[in-house]
């Protein structure tokens, strides 16, 4: 299992690389990479700042990574997030999940998005030439996460 | 002693990011602190009053009113999360 | 859209970037890609032989591929099918969505992967030491491939 | 004239990866296509008169018993897919 916080890039290869070595018995990779996006009013979105809670951050995505390889049939999975100061069109986040089965893959891939989403402590704040603005967190977050409760 | 941390836009609300909270012995949980928080009065009194958008963690987990708190203990303070 | 049929491996990092390339309104790129896994009774698979219908393949892919860019709000999307001998880990099928928010990324990415598993015109080989024998479809795969329609 | 094509097992079983079949004038359908190939015996007879596990496609689109097919059109039958 490979969990970062990092203010580097992520080179999302390298991790695949890493998960898959020396094994046979991998059918399916799904990789979910999340990216800095200008949905700013005005379209004017120069950079996102994103703060975290050092120490935290760790343990709740090492928690969400246990859930999922208890909840699928996944060989091993990868979570990065970075934070700092990042520039439109830059990686926020990669979720990898390995496995024999496709369906296994995406499902947990998909509840590790959703459960970081709203489980791990990380905060955007949105600098456009206007100025800044926490960015706000979404309703449908929440309803996603919980979709995944049996 | 409690170590308080607040985060994002609690951080700024407070203008305070970490304190060591000297807490009664009344002070056993979560709610109890926010009350006492709340009675500092202005920003305090807001953030600590409204029902939603609060989160908070004990010990860097994630914690909920209920959750019992004692000295030595970390208690964080925070908006809903917004990464990924 | 970037829709290929061939024989060499391909670089997922490079379709990515080259879907994504001078984007600012990409928030979400999901992955999928399917690998020869050793699945033989024995454990000694030696190469899978990938057989394909020609013209018949890229018109196939091309009409999944139009099928998802109708049916979800996703900004672009690659399929690439690898044809020929392949050996265990090597790389099969690569599916690369690209979309504002990752609900759509990831629901359009398993689409794509249940259609294209049997709708394709593509036939898997396995070559073990004990011989030859054609993959036998699954009705698990025909399943998957019903449960998108409305 | 139709052009045919076989793939796969199917291709294997026959001996046989493509043809040019003369069709008579009551063939216009896959269905009475499948019905004369299925008299030449043999493999071709078994595996032409089985109701499943036999796809087809006329002209490189998915395709029926009941689809038409007329002179110079391609059609390809072969066993279910298994990409991916």
């Amino acid at each position: 299992m490979h969990i970062s916080v990092q203010i580097e890039n992520f080179d999302s290869k390298d991790i695949i690389s890493r998960l898959c070595e020396q094994r046979r018995d991998i059918g399916a990779i799904a990789t979910f990479t999340g990216l800095v996006r200008d949905q700013s009013a005005q379209q004017d979105l120069v950079a996102l700042e994103l703060e975290h809670y050092p120490g935290m951050t760790e343990k709740a995505l090492q928690s969400i990574a246990d859930m999922a390889m208890d909840k699928w049939d996944i060989d091993d999975l990868a979570i990065v997030h970075r934070v700092g100061r990042l520039e439109p069109a830059d990686n926020i986040v990669l979720v990898v999940v390995i496995s024999a089965h496709r369906k296994a893959a995406f499902a947990a891939c998909e509840f590790l998005m959703d459960y970081l989403k709203t489980q791990a402590p990380f905060w955007k704040k949105e600098i456009t030439r206007q100025g800044e603005s926490w960015v706000e967190a979404r309703q449908s977050d929440t309803d996603a996460a919980l979709s995944w409760q049996d | 002693m409690i170590d308080v941390l607040y985060f994002a836009s609690l951080r700024e609300q407070l203008a305070t990011a970490k304190e060591q909270y000297e807490a009664d012995d009344g002070v056993t949980s979560i709610g109890e602190l926010k009350q006492q928080l709340a009675q500092r009065g202005g920003a305090w009194s807001e953030l600590f009053t409204q029902d939603q958008g609060l989160l908070c963690s004990v010990n860097q987990e994630m914690a909920s009113e209920d959750t019992a708190i004692k000295s030595g203990d970390e208690v964080a303070f925070f908006p809903p999360v917004t990464g990924g």
